[in-house]
Formats: C-alpha cells, structure tokens, sequence
C-alpha cells in the first residue's frame, strides 16, 4: 500500500495519546501450510487475512471494525491482542510493538487487553463454575493470592454485569444459565483484570432480538464506568450504526473505508459500503430490497483479484480497477446466466477453461484454434449485447493472433486509502487523478 | 379471496423431554393463500421452526401432532406418512437454516437434480431433467457451467440458491423457508431475500417465511404471524402489524429490534417461558407491560382488531372478562437473574 | 475452481508420500529404543542358568550388544535403507527372510480374514444403523461386541473345539497338512498359490480347510469393530443434514437409506480401515499363535521370547512399515473418492 | 541289547518288503545309489510334531535340545552313548583311548561318507573342532569343547586331541553335538547356512523352514549301522501344546514328542487310545530344584536349610502337580545316569517329617516363623512352576515355621537376575550337555566354578569334583560323585525337587519310541516308524 493513511484524530483529541497505532499490518496464512508442500512445488497459496491495514485507535472510542464474513475483521481484532502472530507490521500499545513482542512478553499485557467472543457457549468450559470461569484471568496474571480471594473478586464482577445477586451465580455451571446471562459472564471475565481495550467479536449476534439491546447497553455503562475503548466487530451495520464512534469497513482484508459513524452512514463513499447499507433489511414495510445488489459473492481470498478486490462486482468499476482472466470468465457465466443453456452449449466450448489460462494477468491469451475469428466475434456479440457491463471499460483491445485471441486488459492499480471529508476510503472513484471525467 | 392453498387449525406439537411434556406448538391456526407469503416471527424456542416442519410432517420421531394441516382437502395430519412423503417435493418444499450441510457431498448438483425429478417425475428424460434444472438454476443466479459441480465447489449462499432451486424444480405450491438466511452474510441475505421475494411473481409459490429477524419481514412477507411461547400472537398484514402492533409482545419486540433507525435502545424484561411449565393464562403476562388481573386467570381468544387477528384481553371480548380483570396486575419484579 | 481441486489433490498427494518417510523413521526409532529398554538380551535367554555371569558377560561383549546405542541405531537405520534388517542372533537367519518365508502366511491370513470381516460387518453394520433400537439391531451390536471383547485365543479355541473337535469338520491348526506341505513346492510362500502353481488341487483345498478357522477367527474379531463403525456412521449420516433435505424432497425412504446414507457412511468407514491395519496385525498375531499358523507373527512372538532383539526389530519394521503404508494408500483413495478430502 | 534290534528289524525289513516293493516305484532314483546306501525297513514317512524350535543345524551354531536333536541326526560324532548304556562308545570312530592324562586319540572308520559324497577324514575332525572355538557362536555349544589345547589329524584316520588339563570326561565331550563332524565345505570362521547342510549321518536335510516344518531325507551315503524305520522324516513345528495335541489326535502328526502339557497328557492317558493315541514314557534327565542362597542370612544357617529338606514332600509335588509326569529326584544325579543315588531320602527320609525340622530349627536356637523370599519364572521350566511353589509354600507355611513370599520374574530378567544374590531362594532346572554324572556336580557345587553364584564352600566337595572331573578310573569317578551327593544332601546348598519323564504320544502303530526315550536325551528317528493314515 503506498500510502498511510492520515489519522482521523480530531485536534481535540490529541491531547490524549491514541491508545494503538497499527501500521502496514499483515496477517498471512499459509494454505496447505507446510514448507514441504511449497518445497515440493505446490504453489503454496497464502490468504491475506489482514492485508496492509493502518489505523488509529483512540482511547475511550468505540470501534466498529464491519465486513462481511472473510473480510480480515475477526483476525485484526485477535492481532490487536497479540492473539494472532502478524505476518508483519507494527502494533504499537504504549511503549510496546504488540506485533514483534515474544509471547512470554505479552502475557503481562494481555491484562489490559481483552476479548468477549461471539457464541457464549463455546467461550465459557462446560464444566468449570461461573465463579472460577469468571476468576480466571486474576489466576492467570497471578492477581490473587486466595481461592477465596478470587471469590469475591468474581462476585464483584458479577455484580458489576449485573449478574445480581452474584451468590446466585458463582456456583452454577455455564449450562445453568440462559445466553444472556453467560454473555454478562464473559463480559465480567473480560473485565475483571481492568483492562484498557476490549475487543468484542459479534458479543450479540447470537443472542435474542430482545436481549441484544440489553448487552450493548451493559457495554455503553461499563464503557463509561471503567473507561474502556472498545474494538467492536460485526457484519450487522444497524448495531454498529447505534454503537461505534467510528467504522472501519472491511473487505478481502483491507479497510476500503473508515471515518466517523455518522458521516459514513449518511453519506458513504465506498460502492461496497453503499451496497452494504442498502441491502440491511428494515422495519419499515415499505421499503424493498434493492434490485441492483453487487453481483457474485466475496471472492476466494486465497487468490483475491487484481486492483481493487471489490471491481468484479463494482457496479462503478472503470479501467484502473484491476481488470483481469477471471472476470472474463465471469462476464461469460453472467452472459450464459442470461441466455440460457442453448447459449452455454454452443458458446462454452469455444470460450474454454478461461481460469487456467495466465490468471491474474492484464493479457489473456484463448487458444481457440480455427475458431479464433468466431471467438473474436463472440467477443464483439457479447459487448454489444451488454455494453453497460464494466468490464469492457477495462478492456482495451482484443486481437486475433493466428490460432489465439488475445483479449488486452488495461492496467490496474490498488487503492489506496485517501481523504475525502473526514472519511477515508479506497477508491479510484475518489482519487481525483483516477477519476473519470 | 381465493381459497387457501393451506389452512392450519388448532396445531399442537409435543416433544417428550426428561422433565415432561414440552408444548411447543400449542394450539396454532393460520391460512396461507396462493402466491402468498407468510412471516413467522419470533425468539429462539418460540416454536416457529417445530410449527414449520410440523406441517410438513418432519419432526422426530419423539414428537407428538394433533389438529389439522388442510392440503387441497386432505389433513396432512392425519395422512399415512408414504402419502405425506409422495406430497413433499411436488407440493410442499423446505428450504433450511444451514444451506452448507444440506447438500450430500459425494454426489454432483446434477445427479441431486436428476435424484429429486426422478422420484416425482419418473418418465423425465435425462435431457429434460437438465433443462429443467439448468433453467431453475438460471432463475436462482447459478450459471450453466456449474451444473456438474460438487456442493463443496460453491459457496454458502449459491448452496442455499441451488437448494432454493430444487425445491422449485417441481414447483411446489407451498414451501416453508426455516431461517433462509441466518447463516448468511449481509449482501448474500439481501440477494436471498431478494430471490424469495421474487417467488410470489415467478412461481405462483406460497411461501411460510421463519425468521427472527423482523426486517426480513418487512421486507420479503405480505403477512406476517408473531409467536410466542407456542402460540401466535398476533397475525396480520405486515403493513398494518408494523405500523399498529395490538399485541404488547409484538409492540416490544419491534421497540427492542435495533434498527438503522434506532436511536435508543429498548428490551424487553424476563425470558421467555420454560415449555414444561409454561405460565397460566397469557404466557406474556409475566413480562406484559400491559397486563391486567384477567391475564394469568384465563387463556385469552383470538380477537379481530382491524385486519389483524390478536389474542390479548387488552382487545377483549369484555363480555369474557370477570369482574376487576381489568385492573392492573401487580406484577412481581424481574430480576436479571430471569433474564434470556 | 475446478482447475485447482486437482491440482491441490496431486499437491496433498505428494505432501502425503513425502510425510511416509518422516512417519517410518519415528516409528522406528521407537523400535530400537523399546528392544533396548526392554530387559534381557539373547546370550542371557539362551545361555543363563547354564553359564557363569562373567562367561555371560563376556559373550555378550562378544556378540557385540555392549556396543554404544548410537552405532547400533546407526547401523538399524542404514540397514533398513538397503532392504537389509540384519541377521537374526538365535538361528541366524535373514530378517528378510523371515518376511519372504513367513510373509505369504501372514498376507494369506490378513487378506482372508479381511475379506471375512468386511463379509460379515458391511452387511451387519448397515442393517444395525438401519433399524436402529430395533431387536435386530440389539442383536447384531451384542455380536459386535461379543467378537470384539472375545479374546483371539479364546475365540480361536471355541471355534477349534466346535468345528475341529466337535465337529471334526475342519483342521484346527497349521497351513496344510504336514505331509501336503512337503509336497508343494514353495515358490511364492503363499501355499494356496503355490498349490494352484503345482497344479494340485487336493492340495489347494487342504489349504482352504485349513484356512477357514483362523481366517474367522480373525475376521471375526476385526468385524466387531467394524460393525460398530459402520452402524455409527451409519447412523450419524441418516441423521445428516443432507438426508433429511432429501426426505424433505419426498426422496424415497429406500434410496435415501442407500443412494444418501450407506455411500456416505461407508466413506469414514474407508478411512477407519487404514487405521485397523494396526488391530488385523495384532489380531494376526494372536490368531497365528493359536492356529499354529507359521506367519510372521509367530515368528515375531518366538523371537520375542528369546529377546532376539534383530529379528523382532526388522519384524516390527515391517509391520510398521505396512500399517503405515497401508494408511497411505488408504489416504490416498479417500482422497480420490471423496472429492472434499483437500489439505 | 543290539543283537536284539537287529534280530527284530531284520524280521522287519522281510515284513515289509512287499511294501518296498510297492512303494518303490515312485522313489525316482532314491536310494539305490551305492550298494552299501541305507535300506530302510519301510517308505512310510514318519511325521513328527514338536513345540521346540530348531534354531542352528550347524554344529557349532546350536546348544539348545531341539537344534542338537536334528544335529545329531544328520551329523556323526565320533563317540555316542548308546542307547540304554551310560558310557561312550564309538560311532564314526572305530575305537578312542587315552595316550595320556592329557592326550585322546581316536582312529576313524574307513569308508564313512558325507552326503555329499566326500569322504569322513581326521581332517574333517580337525576342521569342526577347530571352527566351532574359532566362531565362538553365542548360541553356540563351543564352551564344552574349551578344555581342547589342540586338536591333530595324524594321518586320514586318526586324530588326535591335547587336552590342556587332565578331563575324565572329555569322551563325553565328543558324544555332544559341538563334536559333531562336518565337512571341509563348512567355512571356517562363520555357520553354514541351514539350508545347505551336509552331515555323514543317516538323515540329510531336505528343507527346513524354522517358522513350520523340517524334512529330513535319507542320506544316500549313510554307512554306519543304524537301522532305518521310515523312508523320511517331517518335524512339524507347532506354537502351542494344545495344538501339538490337537495334531496327534487328528492324525496330523504321528509322533508328538516335547511338549505336550501334563492335562493334556494325563487326558491322552485317558481317553487317547478312543482317538488313536497311545502315550509312551521314558527316562528323563531334565532336572529341577532350588537354590538357597548360602552366603548371607538366612540359608547361611545350615539348620534352616536341612529344616526345608525334612518338610518339602517332593512325592505330593510329583503326584499333584505333575500328575505323575515327573519323577521325585533324592539326589543330585538322576535316575538313569550313573551314580544315581538318593542321599536325601537317606539323610531325610521319604516321608516328611515336620518334628524333625522344628527340632533343628529349636536346636539350632533359631526364632520361627522364618521368612524369605522364594523366586520362580513362569515361562522357562513349564507352567506348572507355579503350581509347584504355591504347593512348597503351603507345605512351608503349614508347619507355622516358615513364612514364604514368592516372587516370580520372566525369564528375560531372572536369567541376569539370579546370580547377583539378591534372591533368598530360586528355581532353577538343568538339561545336561551329556549324560555324565560329572554334568549334575561340577556346575552346581564347586566353591569358584559355579554358576548358581550361592556362596557355597565346601573343600571336600571341591577336591571331590577335581576327581569327577580328571580321574580317568571310571570305579573311581563314580565313587565320588556318590560321596559328593552325600555331601550335597547333608549341607543343602541346593534342594532337588524332581526329574522329568520323557512323554511322547504316539498314533496307533509307531514303532520304536520307546526305545529312544532314554537319558540320551534325543530322539534318534531312524529307530521310529511312521504309519499309514
């Protein structure tokens, strides 16, 4: 990524020093893991969970960190407590680099740092009680010196999630207890060391229409009790529109846009965040579902595309954004899409296996044989058939060379995030030197 | 009006448990008509998903159904399950929660096609077979080209588009939808919502929508049937429901749904009632804002207000409440220690 | 995306073969260390209580077992990349020729009792899962157990006195009789083999007489286990998601059962049955002890009790070597026929 | 004794000719080789089942019974101590005898050949002498041929040995397998492989397979005179008695020899001859017995261990436990081998004798109950071991005098185990190399050479054993190994318990087991005849 971003503090605010400041990080898994398969000539694939990621986060903000599942939110929330080894890049918490820190440091600092995960019933030990469940970390950091000690330390938490009276909690078993309440019990174990920063992984998706309110609001007092920062993750926008100060949008692993809630709410930048806000189903019967939703699904984020990961289902995509093999294919499958089975047995056998051709490459070489010039002209039908679809934008010529057509793509370039108002997004659409005219 | 294509009457389910008798289905009536789609909201436990596959006759064998499931004029109820069976697929279709594990992994989309047309429509020819299910497949946003795939080859939400497909494939008239989308992502919701939506145009299909999320109703439902504990509530135009909720249940869980719009937070006190032992009278009484003396003293009747039918004595029939039922319940506190 | 299924299919299968040779040197490390720690040594087996302790010693040193442990493991595993596992201390024999001479027994042993316990579990386990809860199904898991819990010997030995003894149908121990063994010519140390090559088909049929006790025995005691594997995943699938979207399709109950639920359950089953590569050896050779049957596993047992730490090494490296090659091509088959198998 | 087999298998051989003749058609060119080749009685193979292993056929490879067994088949020796006899006599040598106290000669027979068609020369004494101490195998017999200094060939027949101290016993030495001779082919430095073996004795190795079976063929050059009763012999191994047992009842085997468990044989006993078995006997001289350990407390006192003498009834042992397949041992030499004598029955009776005891004990000022530690191994000398220590405790523990703990160890260890001292008590059994009494005295009395590591020390009895051992006057040697067992019975170092019988089960029919189950401790096949089945 060429740029860094600016922070979005606001001059206020710098009097208080940001509580972490994330540069250029990376989280990259390694698919079919091992160095042997590499080392035998499997191109071992790597899914770049977090991808580049720069952010600021500032103390006593509300975070929301949304995307849709795959998009890098979960593993950025994890990195940001040391919980997932980044690939590279810089974490820093106070005088400390999260990202190069060896474990045995970070233990210490875990106390500060914290998580409430999303499903209550797999982060609490069936068979551990609430008040040792709840005392655990004080045993961890060796906090306490007493069983009894940790005791009443758990009751107070308790107390404080408002799991009252607590007696009638401690002792019970995780299954005793109804979602909400084993939700209040993580949130007391993630509060009872006095952390800083709180990283909530989807805390309500799990729970009832009716308990979800009363959770977020147990957050908002804590919050404003124990002056908390919180990094909340999620895909459900009206929550993050009720509870974050700010949001960060993600998608194949990178922010493509983060500001100030209300502003990205009223007026969002970014395609995929536009397409996001409109597709939340509402309450109000009148309203219906949008017609002109992104095409396609999330793409495989082992090999993301080319460009901006979002331009194969950009609706505003233009030449810059990163045009390549696979969306050709696409483009034929949507077209098949519409014309129906007769269209695919006549048209597929002279389009081929587009995909195992040079993927990822500006040039697309079809090896069509003595059907080149049908090719060239299916080529021609197709465009003129749809000359709305994007993709041709990106394309910037297609020759016939001998038996082989090559289809010239224009070349892409990533996004980078820049500033527009207060918002940051990654878009050519806003970059004035990209945009079209 | 044109005569229901299913009319429900007094369903009741139980599943035997260690601690006794679980109602969960207590007692439901609705109708469904051609084309129509009917929401069937509520809270985990509520009984909506037993309710839908109940009508479809796939609930365990530890269940227990009594009361009427009219089908064109045969009780499903009632009816041997090879006659329910030969009904499911060319009638009454399912589409699940869980699009992921539905499809058998060792066998090809194709071969799931060929499966189902086979068993309803014996003499199709394989050629047919895959016009017929490349077109559906078309109509759901699966391209030709991956006819022959496994389902391990596609993602969540092009899973449940080609379940979507083959429950369509044999045009049912009735299918029940059992949380379409609550393993799916925003964008993918949208699409699917989108596609089911579309049903009531496309294919003539009345759809029984179960969801928690009220939105999907607002959106994708003509109708829409509130449950609580067992039974509905409150039934009715989805307009008219969200615009004027009658019953206390179905004005809180609209208060406590967090919404863009939302600009407060709102939710509704206690948990939802133990099935063993549900409470006496209005199961919501313990929790009911509204309740009065009568509450906990009788079961209340299903009630005409306006286009909605609702049981609550806040809606009468006055003529059926005793004397002072009226009066406010004093209602003991609810603790968090209650809570869901 | 179907391009890359079959290319990541040939890059797990070659990351598969390459893990083989991580796997077989842990395993025999764990050879050598156990025969070390393991107490007594084959002077002392043979010779104690007719040697004084000092002319003990010194033949120990003689033959070379008071040598450092890292050159003796040195020379194990050197050895065994030249096919060579040594030469046994108490008969001086090949280890390798143990396998040549002594392996067509065990194969003939395994395979039958392979085939006998698939014969009997397939059905068994399928029809258990099917009526679940069911009398039948009662009937069938008390089998399972019985021929699981049952001790080879015993079971064996049941199995002798009622169809050998009792019966007096069948032979009850040895691969053919003594005198029809000396007549065949051993070629392929598979005597129903060699028999067929001699073209003696009276031969050929002692063998098979001779075969059946123990084969079922074997397969008896592998089909426990097997029926209870096929019976749970059995069941396990006819509860899967995906049959009860075929019910909810109106698919016939009949073709659900076997077109949704015996294929996919029989799938793990494949799986399971790499792992009991370990349990058919075991069971060989306790079956081959009680049968009299001249296959390695004896072989292994007599070695043992003369702490002939050679031959039961190279003998215990085969076997390792076998289970894990087995689970090998095991992998290597579920990964071509269940086309979710990627790594 | 001979004269009387030759008579009886010559009115064999005429019995059987017309089967010869019969059986003779198939026999490709089988035997009629040479004009003094074998001439067996009859055709029949005779099929033997055993639980032993053969592990080496190469004389210098083996030391255990079954090994020696198919050695001593297929190879001569110079000397053999003929059946029933207890002196060595010659075999392949025509005659031996003592130049001096140190020097042994011996003068072959002419005309002997290998099957391989080579002739028996000193030479070939010479070169398996030579090759069985220069291999020094560890599972090897090598060690009873230590006493030979150097060994000469003469001239081709006569050979003679150095001894390098003066050995009554060396004849015996040559009656073992480790003397056995082989050819000039056989390398000088390693074995020869089992399956290409070559010997001058009756039998020749057609192939073996150790795991299953060994087929033994006549050898076409055999000229000594044993007489042959079967036309080849089948060792069929088996893993288990019962199925050894179940073999002979299902006529797979004719002969099973070794092995078979005393429940077993007492059923054969029994009910065998239904099935067509018949169980014959002999003598045997395997032994058993237990060590006390002499050296600390509390086997240093002698009262202790006379005390056990008096109590331990080896007749309820025999009759209980073995079922009468042993027999109660008095003594240090068993029955049959000279110089059997029973010193314990004489010094303790035969009868038990509780007041005896407890008067030796009170005499000697000795407080009871008196404890200690009682060791066996279950997987060595038969699983009735164990039977017989929980009977000898009872025995013990019933006369309030003693307190046993039995303890017991697998083999593998207790044979490291036994000779370090920490034991109080230990079983032990014996097979001897040879049937010379010197074999049940040397080994277990003597004050330095001594493998059981007791502690015992006697003078008398070592200057007793130096007789045994070098006094060339058999009167003599004899003289003292029954002084030596008085003196074993009176101190007690070692308790004999008792000595085994020889058991075989045979099909209906065989011939001449009998007659081969003596203290030769092997069992020569060519005297067994198979049967038809």
């Amino acid at each position: 990524m060429p740029t860094k971003p600016e922070s979005s503090v606001s001059v206020e605010d710098a009097a208080r020093a940001p509580l972490m400041e994330i540069r250029d990080l990376n989280v990259h898994y390694e698919l079919r893991g091992s160095a042997l398969a590499r080392l035998v000539g499997g191109e071992g694939e790597t899914v770049k969970a977090v991808d580049g990621v720069n952010l600021v986060l500032e103390r006593g903000e509300v975070l929301g960190l949304v995307g849709e599942s795959g998009s890098g939110k979960t593993t950025l929330g994890r990195a940001l407590l040391g919980l997932v080894r980044p690939t590279s890049g810089h974490i820093g918490y106070g005088s400390h680099d999260l990202a190069s820190l060896a474990q045995r440091q970070l233990r210490p600092l875990r106390r500060q740092l914290q998580m409430v995960f999303q499903d209550p019933h797999a982060a609490l030990n069936p068979s551990m009680e609430v008040s040792t469940a709840v005392a655990h970390p004080l045993r961890i950091h060796g906090l306490v010196n007493s069983k009894a000690e940790g005791r009443s330390r758990a009751a107070e938490a308790l107390e404080r999630v408002g799991l009252s009276p607590a007696e009638q909690f401690l002792d019970k078993l995780p299954a005793e207890l109804s979602g909400g309440q084993k939700q209040r019990a993580v949130i007391a174990r993630a509060i009872i060391c006095g952390p800083e920063l709180l990283v909530a992984d989807e805390p309500i998706s799990m729970l009832d229409m009716s308990v979800r309110a009363k959770i977020l609001e147990l957050m908002l007092d804590l919050r404003a009790d124990l002056d908390l920062t919180y990094v909340y993750i999620t895909h459900d926008l009206a929550t993050a529109k009720f509870f974050c100060d700010r949001v960060a949008i993600m998608y194949l692993g990178r922010i493509v846009e983060i500001g100030p809630t209300e502003e990205i709410f009223a007026d969002p930048k970014h395609p995929y965040t536009q397409a996001l806000l409109r597709a939340v189903p509402d309450l109000d019967p009148d309203r219906r579902v949008p017609r002109d939703l992104p095409r396609g699904e999330i793409p495989d984020a082992a090999a993301p595309p080319h460009g901006c990961s979002f331009h194969p289902r950009c609706p505003y995509a233009f030449e810059p954004c990163g045009w390549e093999a696979r969306d050709l294919r696409a483009m034929f499958e949507r077209r098949w899409l519409a014309l129906g089975e007769d269209a695919y047995a006549k048209e597929g056998p002279l389009v081929g296996e587009i995909d195992e051709v040079d993927p990822n490459q500006e040039l697309v070489r079809l090896r069509a044989g003595r059907h080149a010039s049908e090719l060239v002209s299916l080529l021609s039908e197709a465009r003129a058939d749809d000359p709305d679809e994007p993709l041709w934008r990106g394309v910037e010529g297609i020759e016939q060379d001998g038996g082989t057509v090559v289809v010239r793509f224009r070349e892409g370039v990533d996004p980078a995030l820049g500033s527009v108002n207060d918002i940051d997004v990654a878009c050519h659409l806003h970059n004035p030197d990209l945009r079209p005219t | 009006m044109t005569e229901p294509v299913l009319s429900v009457r007094d369903l009741r389910v139980w599943y035997g448990t260690e601690r006794g008798p679980v109602q969960a289905v207590d007692g439901v009536s609705f109708d469904l008509r051609p084309g129509e789609t009917l929401g069937l909201v509520g809270e985990s436990g509520c009984g909506k998903s037993t309710l839908g596959r109940g009508v479809l006759g796939l609930l365990p064998r530890a269940a227990k159904l009594a009361g009427e499931v009219n089908y064109h004029g045969r009780n499903l109820v009632t009816a041997t399950p090879r006659e329910v069976q030969r009904l499911r697929g060319p009638d009454l279709g399912l589409i699940f929660q869980e699009p992921l594990t539905r499809l058998n992994p060792l066998l090809r989309i194709s071969q799931h096609f060929e499966e189902t047309l086979r068993t309803h429509e014996p003499g199709l020819s394989k050629r047919e077979i895959q016009h017929r299910s490349i077109e559906v497949l078309r109509a759901m946003g699966i391209p030709p080209t991956r006819y022959r795939a496994y389902p391990h080859e596609f993602s969540g939400g092009m899973r449940q588009r080609i379940m979507i497909a083959m429950a369509l494939v044999l045009r049912p008239s009735f299918v029940v939808a059992d949380e379409p989308t609550t393993a799916l992502d925003v964008l993918v919701e949208a699409q699917i919502i989108g596609i089911l939506a579309d049903l009531r145009r496309n294919f003539d299909t009345s759809l029984l929508f179960i969801t928690h999320n009220l939105g999907i109703v607002a959106e994708a439902c003509d109708r829409v049937a509130v449950m609580y504990a067992g039974r509905i509530v409150e039934q009715g135009p989805v307009a008219d429901v969200f615009a004027r909720p009658q019953h206390p249940y179905t004005k809180e869980l609209l208060r406590s749904t967090i919404s863009l719009s939302t600009t407060g937070l709102h939710y509704i006190p206690g948990a939802p009632p133990d099935l063993v032992e549900p409470p006496s009278g209005c199961r919501f009484h313990p929790r009911c804002p509204s309740a009065m003396r009568v509450c906990p003293e009788r079961f209340p009747e299903p009630v005409a207000v306006g286009p909605q039918t609702v049981e609550c004595w806040l809606h009468g029939p006055s003529d059926l409440v005793p004397a002072g039922g009226s009066e406010p319940l004093a209602r003991e506190e609810i603790t968090v220690a209650d809570e869901a | 995306m179907s391009s890359r299924t079959s290319g990541s299919l040939r890059t797990y299968l070659v990351t598969r073969v390459l893990l083989f040779v991580p796997q077989v040197l842990i395993i025999l490390t764990i050879v050598f260390v156990l025969m070390r720690v393991a107490p007594g040594d084959p002077v002392t087996v043979a010779l104690g209580g007719q040697r004084t302790p000092e002319q003990l010693a010194e033949l120990r040193a003689d033959a070379g077992y008071d040598r450092s442990i890292f050159v003796q493991y040195a020379e194990y595993i050197t050895g065994i990349f030249r096919f060579d596992l040594g030469q046994t201390i108490t008969d001086s024999r090949e280890v390798t020729d143990i396998i040549k001479t002594n392996g067509g027994a065990t194969l003939t042993l395994t395979v039958a009792a392979f085939l006998v316990a698939l014969l009997i579990a397939v059905p068994f386990g399928l029809l258990a899962g099917r009526y679940r809860d069911t009398a039948l199904d009662a009937t069938l898991r008390i089998f399972g157990i019985v021929t699981y819990a049952a001790p080879v010997f015993f079971l064996g030995l049941l199995l002798q006195l009622a169809f050998a003894r009792g019966l007096g149908w069948l032979p009850s121990s040895s691969q053919a009789s003594p005198v029809v063994m000396a007549t065949v010519e051993q070629r392929t140390n598979i005597f129903l083999l060699d028999a067929l090559l001699d073209g003696d088909t009276s031969a050929f049929w002692n063998g098979v007489e001779h075969l059946i006790l123990p084969a079922l025995t074997l397969g008896l005691l592998l089909s426990g286990i097997f029926i209870r594997i096929i019976r749970i995943n059995l069941i396990q699938t006819l509860r899967s998601d995906y049959v009860e979207a075929a019910r909810a399709r109106g698919v016939m109950e009949r073709r659900v059962v076997v077109q949704h639920a015996f294929r996919n359950a029989l799938v793990p089953f494949v799986t399971i049955l790499g792992l009991q590569v370990a349990l058919l050896l075991g069971g060989a050779i306790l079956t081959e002890q009680t049968f009299n049957w001249n296959g390695i596993g004896s072989q292994l047992v007599r070695y043992l009790e003369n702490r002939d730490y050679v031959a039961v090494q190279g003998v215990v490296t085969l076997f390792a070597l076998a289970v894990v090659t087995v689970s090998l091509l095991i992998d290597i088959i579920n990964a071509i026929i269940d086309p979710r198998v990627r790594y | 004794m001979r004269t009387w087999r030759l008579t009886t298998t010559t009115a064999l051989v005429a019995g059987c000719a017309l089967v010869l003749a019969a059986c003779g058609g198939d026999d490709d060119d089988g035997s009629g080789g040479g004009g003094d080749g074998p001439e067996p009685t009859s055709d029949t193979p005779l099929i033997v089942g055993t639980t032993d292993t053969v592990t080496n056929i190469d004389p210098a490879g083996q030391y255990d019974n079954p090994s020696r067994n198919i050695v001593v088949n297929v190879y001569q020796r110079l000397l053999t101590v003929p059946l029933g006899e207890t002196e060595p006599a010659p075999e392949a040598a025509e005659s031996c005898d003592w130049d001096d106290e140190t020097t042994y000669t011996c003068i072959l027979k002419e005309g002997q050949m290998f099957s391989d068609g080579e002739e028996v020369t000193a030479e070939n004494v010479v070169h398996s002498i030579e090759r069985n101490l220069e291999i020094q195998h560890e599972t090897g017999g090598w060690e009873l041929l230590s006493g030979i200094e150097s060994v000469e060939a003469v001239d081709d027949y006569t050979v003679t040995f150095q001894l390098s101290g003066p050995d009554a016993t060396f004849p015996f030495v040559l009656t073992t397998a480790a003397a056995a001779i082989v050819p000039m082919s056989y390398p000088a430095d390693e074995l020869q492989p089992n399956e290409e073996v070559i010997g001058s004795g009756p039998y020749t190795v057609e192939a073996f397979d150790p795991s299953q079976q060994i087929q033994l063929g006549l050898n076409e050059n055999y000229s000594g005179d044993y007489e042959l009763n079967n036309g080849s012999v089948i060792q069929q191994y088996y893993d288990q008695e019962s199925a050894l047992k179940q073999a002979i009842e299902e006529g797979e085997v004719m002969v099973a020899y070794r092995n078979l468990g005393v429940t077993d044989i007492e059923d054969l006993e029994q009910n065998g001859a239904d099935r067509g078995v018949e169980v014959v006997r002999g003598e045997g001289v395997e032994i058993n017995y237990m060590v006390f350990q002499v050296g600390r407390e509390p086997f240093d006192e002698l009262a202790i261990r006379q005390a056990i003498a008096h109590i331990v009834d080896r007749e309820s042992i025999a009759e209980n436990v073995y079922r009468g397949t042993v027999t109660p041992l008095y003594g240090p030499v068993p029955d049959g081998v000279a110089g059997h004598v029973t010193t314990f029955e004489q010094e303790y009776g035969a009868e038990p004798d509780v007041a005896a005891a407890e008067q030796l004990l009170e005499d000697a000022g000795i407080d009871t109950p008196v404890s200690f530690d009682l060791w066996w191994m279950p997987d060595r000398y038969g699983a009735e071991i164990a039977d017989m220590y929980g009977e000898i405790e009872r025995q013990l523990e019933d006369t309030g005098l003693f307190d046993v703990t039995l303890e017991q160890l697998s083999w593998a260890q207790y044979s490291t185990t036994f000779s370090d001292g920490s034991m109080d008590a230990f079983d032990l059994g014996w097979f001897p190399d040879h049937p010379d009494p010197s074999n049940y005295i040397a080994p277990f009395y003597h004050s330095e050479n001594n493998f059981l590591q007791n502690g015992y020390e006697n003078q008398e009895m070592d200057d007793l054993i130096d007789t045994i051992l070098t006094d060339l006057d058999q009167e003599e040697r004899i003289a003292a190994v029954e002084e030596a067992s008085v003196i074993a019975a009176q101190d007690v170092p070692v308790l004999h318990l008792w000595q085994r019988d020889q058991v075989a089960a045979v099909r209906e029919g065989v011939t001449g087991m009998q007659e081969t189950l003596d203290p030769s401790f092997t069992l020569y096949y060519n005297l067994v005849s198979g049967v038809e089945e």
